[in-house]
C-alpha cells in the first residue's frame, strides 16, 4: 500500500518548496477555516504537543469539520485527537510511539479497532526515532544517527531504518531517516500577527517539527505585538520564517491542557472514555457528531465542555504559576 | 513484634521497586507505579535522587494528590530544575547522564525483552497496544528496573514482540546486536525481586516477597524460573513507607 | 543633471551591493559592507528583507552609530524576531530557509573561490589569515553575494586555498563535488559589478560603476575577464542613499 | 605531532566517565583558583561564547595564572583569550573557525606569529562543522552529517572527516566527528549554587558544549536561589546534572561583553590591539605580566581596566532592554 508510506523529498526538491514560500515578515492572521484550506488531501500532517497537552485541538477540530481525507499524520505521542482522525476518516495512517486515550484509562478501543481490522495504520517508531526524524527534517540532512531501536522487533518491522558503521570509531549506529511534513499543526500559548511564536513550559518535538515542515499552522490562544516579541528575542522559539497561518484561538487546546493556561478537562475527557466504553465505534460516531459536526463554531465546542469545567481547567492551570 | 501491615498488591509493588533506587542517581521514570517508587524513594533513603520524565521533565517535585496522567503534563513540571524538548530529554540516555530507566511492563520473556507492542502475531495481531513510547530507547540506554504484576499470561517464554529490548536471546546476544550499554536489571513483582544470570541473562529470583513461595512465582511464571533452594525474602512494607504512599496517591489511583 | 556626488569607494560598494538584495529574501550577512548595504537596502527598496547573523539572531534592528564590530554581540541582536544558538542560525542554511549570504573577501579567482585562510603555500604560508568563521557553510548553501575591493592581488587565477566554496573549477564541478545547491551570484567591487557564465562559471563583467572603464577592470584583475564590447553602466549612488548610510556609520568605521 | 590531536573516545568509555561523576544536586561553589584545578594539563577544553561575548575569561585568566600547559583549546571563534592562551605558553594548539582580536582590529599579530612558525597550532573548521561536533558530542552520538565542507580546502586538510551516501536518498553527505571536551569553561548571567544555569540573549554553542564536555565549570554573574530557578525552569538552559564547579565572577567576561549586563570594553580593547602592533609578542608579554600575572585578584584585574571603562561597558549593556 504505497499510499500508506510517508516518502522523503529529494534535498533540492525540499530547498525549492522552502525557498517558493513568502518568508518576509508579513500578516498571516487568518480564520480555522481559512487555515484548514491549506491542508491538502493526502498531506503528511505534523501534529505538535504530545499525548494531551499542546494539541492543536481546535485546528484538528476543523480539518475534521472541512472533511479532509488521506491524511498521513505523525505525531511523538497519541491521544483522543488520533482516535477522531481514524473514526472520522480523515486519517488512515498515524505514525507516532504510542497511541491511547492515556494511560488512565487503558488500551483505545478506537485504535484497536481500526487498526486490527486494518482500515487504519498504526506506524510504530521509538519515541527518541520520531524526535531525530524531525529534527533531520529540521536541520535539512536526510538521516541522522543514534544508538537504540537495535535488536528490537520496532525496527525490525520497518523497512526505512538502516544500521552502519561508524567511520571514526567503528561502532555501530541505527541511521533514521528524516520526517518533513507537508504542513504542521502547533498550538502555542502567544505569537504575533507574523508568526513569531513563544511557547511556555514543555516543548515536546513542536521547534523541530515547525523547522522541518514544508508549511506551519499556527493556532493561539492569543495574538500579542511584534514589539512585545522583540523585546525579548531568545524567548522566541518559532519565527516568522517559518510560519504560513496564524488563528487566534482560545482554549484552542481544550479538552487537553495547554501548559499555564489550562489543565486538561479531566471531567469531559472521563466522560469521553466511557462513552466508548458500551460500543466503541458508535459511541465516537455520536461524539462526532454532536462535539465535531454540530457545533456552530468554537465556541460552541467551549459552551458544549461546560463553563465549570473551563474554570476548574483553568484555575488548575494557572496554578503552575502559584508558587 | 507488631502485626504484619495491610497493603494492596500495587503497594507492595512500588514499595519494593522504591528500595532498588539508590541515592545520588539520575532515574527515567514513568507514570504510575514507577514515579510512586521514585518519590518514596527520595522520601526515604534517596533524597538525592533525581527524576526524569520522558515529555522533557528534569528534577521536579511531584504534589501529593495531584499525579500526573502522563509524562507530559505540566503536573510533571511543578518545581522542576529545567524543561528540555523530548529529543533533548531522550538524548540525555544516549549521553549518559541517566543511570536506571523505571517503567511498568504488559509481558515480559526470560531474558527481560519487554513487549507493549501486540499481543499475538503483530502481522495479525489478537491486540494491538499502545506500543513504546519511550520504551526502547530507554531500555536501549540504561540500567532498567520494571515494575509489573506477577501473572503467567504475562511472564512468558518469548514475548510476542520485542518493543524494549532486554537480553534479546539471552548470552551475549544484546551487545551483539549493537546494544553496547545498559540492559535489565530488575524486575520487580508483587511476589519477588527477579535478577538476570550474568552468563546465560536468563531471568532468576533474588528475593521472594514477605510470605511469598517458590511455588507461586513458578505458578504464576510462563518459564522455568531459577529459584534458589533456600531462597532470601525481602522486608515487608512499613507504616513509613506506606503512609508516604498513601498521602501521595489518596484517590488510590495507582494503588488500588 | 545635478552635480556628481562625492562619495568612497567603500560607499560605492555597499549601495551597490545593497541594490542587488531584493524585497522578501531572507539574507545572512557579515558585518561592515555586508551589513551596510543590508540595512541600506531595507530602508530603500526592500523594507520586507530579513537579515540574520551567524552569531544567531534573525530580523534585527541596526541602531545608527552601534555598528557591531563581530556578528556574535548584543548590538547585533536589538529588536530582533528571534535569537538562535549558532548551530541552529546555521542550519537554517543547510534547510533552505536563506536565499542570500552576503560577505566580504580577501582574495577570489575567477570561479568565485574565497580564500580567507592561507596567503602562500597552506602549509608553510607567508600569512596566515583568521580563516573561514561561517564563511565556508554560507558559500556552500546559499546563493553569494560578495562584495570587496577591486586590486589585482585580490582578484586571482586560482586562490591559494579554498576557504569558501565558489565554482570551485568551473564548469559542473561544484555540483559534482556534492555541493549541490547555492552557488557564487553576484561580485560587487568598486569598480564593477560581476557575475559567472552559466556554463564555464568563469566571472564576467555585468555593468561598470560610473567613470570606470574596462581596461580599469582588466587592470586591477589577475585573470583574463570577460567584458562585453560595449559594457553596461550601474547608476550613481544616489544623495538618498549616501545620506543613510552616513546616518548608519557616522563614525565612518567601515566606509571611510 | 600525535600530542597536538584531540581523539575521540569510544562511547563505553565517555559513558563510564560521564557515570562517574556525581550528577546529584548537590552545592558545587568554589573560587576561581579552586575550580582551575579541575583542568589538567593537556586536557581538551572548550570555551564558551564566541569572539568577544560571554567569554569565560576569568576562568581563562585563572588557568594561565596557574601555569596550566598543553591544552587542547576548542572554540566557535577566538578572539583575545586565543592570543593570550597561546602568549601565556598553555595552549598550542586551538581548534577554531576563524581566530583573531576582531574584524576591526585586523589579523590578529599574535595568532600570525605563533601559527606561522609553527610554535602552535589553528586547526580551521568550519563555524557549522564546530557547532555540529559539539552537538553529536552532546547528543552521545559519534558523527553528524551536514551539506557543507564539501569541496573546500578546509575539508582537504582535515583527515577526521568523512564523505558518504544516504542510504535513503543517495545523496553525498559530509561526517564530521563528535567533539567531546574533557572540560568547558561557560560564563552565564545567573545559575544557582548546584549549577542550573540560565542564559539571556545569545547562546551561541554553550548549551551543546556543556552537554558535550566530561566537566563543566560554570562561571557567573551571580549565584541566585534555586528556588527562584525553580520558578522558571523552562528558562533552564544548563542543568545541575551537567555541572561541576559555580564560581561567583562579577564582570566574569570582562573586557568582552556579557549580553545584558556589559558591552565589551571598547576603549581597553582598542588600547589592546594598539599594543601589539609595535611588537606584538613583546606587547602580549607586558600585557600578560601586568593584567594576568600582576594583580592579585580578579577585583585588581578589574580596578586596571578602570571605573569609568567599567561604567560605560555596563551601561551600554544594560541598555538592550532599554527599548
Amino acid at each position: 500500500m504505497s499510499d500508506r508510506e510517508i516518502t522523503q523529498k529529494p534535498y533540492l526538491k525540499l530547498r525549492a518548496d522552502t525557498q517558493a514560500r513568502d518568508r518576509s515578515l508579513r500578516e498571516k492572521v487568518m480564520s480555522l477555516e481559512e487555515a484548514a484550506a491549506l491542508v491538502s488531501d493526502g498531506d503528511h500532517v505534523a501534529i505538535g504537543g504530545c499525548t494531551m497537552s499542546r494539541t492543536p485541538f481546535a485546528m484538528i477540530w476543523a480539518l475534521i469539520r472541512a472533511r479532509k481525507s488521506g491524511l498521513h499524520c505523525s505525531r511523538s505521542i497519541t491521544s483522543s485527537e488520533g482516535e477522531l482522525l481514524f473514526a472520522s476518516g480523515v486519517s488512515e495512517h498515524i505514525l507516532t510511539s504510542w497511541f491511547s486515550q492515556g494511560i488512565v484509562w487503558g488500551i483505545s478501543r478506537i485504535m484497536r479497532a481500526y487498526t486490527e481490522s486494518k482500515r487504519a495504520r498504526f506506524e510504530e517508531w521509538s519515541h527518541m526515532a520520531i524526535g531525530l526524524r524531525y529534527r533531520a527534517g529540521a536541520m535539512g540532512v536526510p538521516f541522522l544517527p543514534m544508538r537504540a531501536m537495535m535488536g528490537s522487533d520496532v525496527a525490525g518491522q520497518l523497512d526505512n531504518i538502516h544500521e552502519m558503521e561508524c567511520p571514526f570509531t567503528g561502532e555501530r549506529v541505527v541511521l533514521v531517516p528524516a520526517l518533513n511534513p507537508d504542513i504542521a499543526l502547533i498550538h502555542v500559548q502567544r505569537c504575533d500577527a507574523y508568526g513569531n511564536a513563544q511557547i511556555d513550559g514543555l516543548e515536546f518535538m513542536d521547534i523541530d517539527i515547525a523547522m522541518a515542515a514544508n508549511r506551519v499552522i499556527l493556532t493561539t490562544e492569543r495574538i500579542v505585538s511584534n514589539d512585545q516579541i522583540r523585546r525579548a528575542p531568545d524567548q522566541t522559539k518559532i519565527p516568522f520564517i517559518a510560519v504560513d497561518a496564524v488563528v487566534e484561538v482560545p482554549y484552542g487546546s481544550a479538552p487537553h491542557e495547554c501548559y499555564g493556561v489550562y489543565e486538561p478537562f479531566f471531567d469531559h475527557m472521563d466522560w469521553y472514555a466511557g462513552r466508548m466504553k458500551p460500543e466503541a465505534e458508535a459511541g465516537i460516531a455520536a461524539y462526532l457528531e454532536k462535539y465535531i459536526y454540530g457545533p456552530a463554531d468554537w465556541a460552541e465546542f467551549l459552551s458544549l465542555l461546560g463553563m465549570a469545567d473551563l474554570l476548574d481547567a483553568s484555575r488548575r492551570g494557572r496554578s503552575i504559576y502559584n508558587d | 513484634m507488631t502485626e504484619p501491615l495491610d497493603y494492596t498488591a500495587s503497594e507492595l509493588l512500588a514499595v519494593m521497586s522504591g528500595r532498588i533506587l539508590v541515592d545520588g542517581q539520575t532515574a527515567f521514570a514513568g507514570v504510575g507505579i514507577p514515579l510512586l517508587a521514585a518519590v518514596l524513594a527520595q522520601r526515604t533513603h534517596a533524597a538525592g535522587l533525581t527524576i526524569l520524565f520522558e515529555g522533557g521533565t528534569l528534577g521536579p517535585f511531584v504534589v501529593a494528590g495531584e499525579l500526573p496522567p502522563s509524562t507530559n503534563e505540566q503536573r510533571c513540571t511543578r518545581r522542576a530544575n529545567m524543561l528540555l524538548s523530548i529529543t533533548d530529554v531522550l538524548l540525555l540516555l544516549q549521553r549518559g547522564y541517566v543511570d536506571v530507566g523505571f517503567m511498568g511492563g504488559a509481558q515480559i520473556d526470560r531474558h527481560g525483552n519487554l513487549n507493549s507492542s501486540f499481543i499475538g502475531d503483530p502481522a495479525d495481531p489478537a491486540v494491538r497496544l499502545p506500543g513504546t513510547g519511550g520504551g526502547n530507547d530507554i531500555a536501549s540506554l540504561t540500567q532498567m528496573i520494571v515494575a509489573m504484576k506477577h501473572e503467567r499470561r504475562r511472564f512468558v517464554e518469548k514475548v510476542d514482540f520485542v518493543t524494549s529490548p532486554g537480553y534479546l536471546d539471552g548470552g551475549a546476544s544484546r551487545e551483539e546486536s549493537g546494544l553496547v550499554a545498559g540492559g535489565m536489571y530488575r524486575v520487580v513483582t508483587d511476589l519477588a525481586v527477579m535478577g538476570f544470570d550474568d552468563e546465560t541473562r536468563r531471568m532468576k529470583v533474588l528475593a521472594l516477597h514477605p510470605g511469598v513461595t517458590a511455588q507461586e512465582v513458578r505458578d504464576n511464571t510462563g518459564f522455568d524460573i531459577d529459584i534458589a533452594a533456600e531462597p532470601k525474602f525481602t522486608e515487608p512494607p512499613t507504616g513509613k513507607e506506606l503512609g508516604i504512599l498513601r498521602h501521595l496517591d489518596p484517590d488510590r489511583l495507582y494503588t488500588a
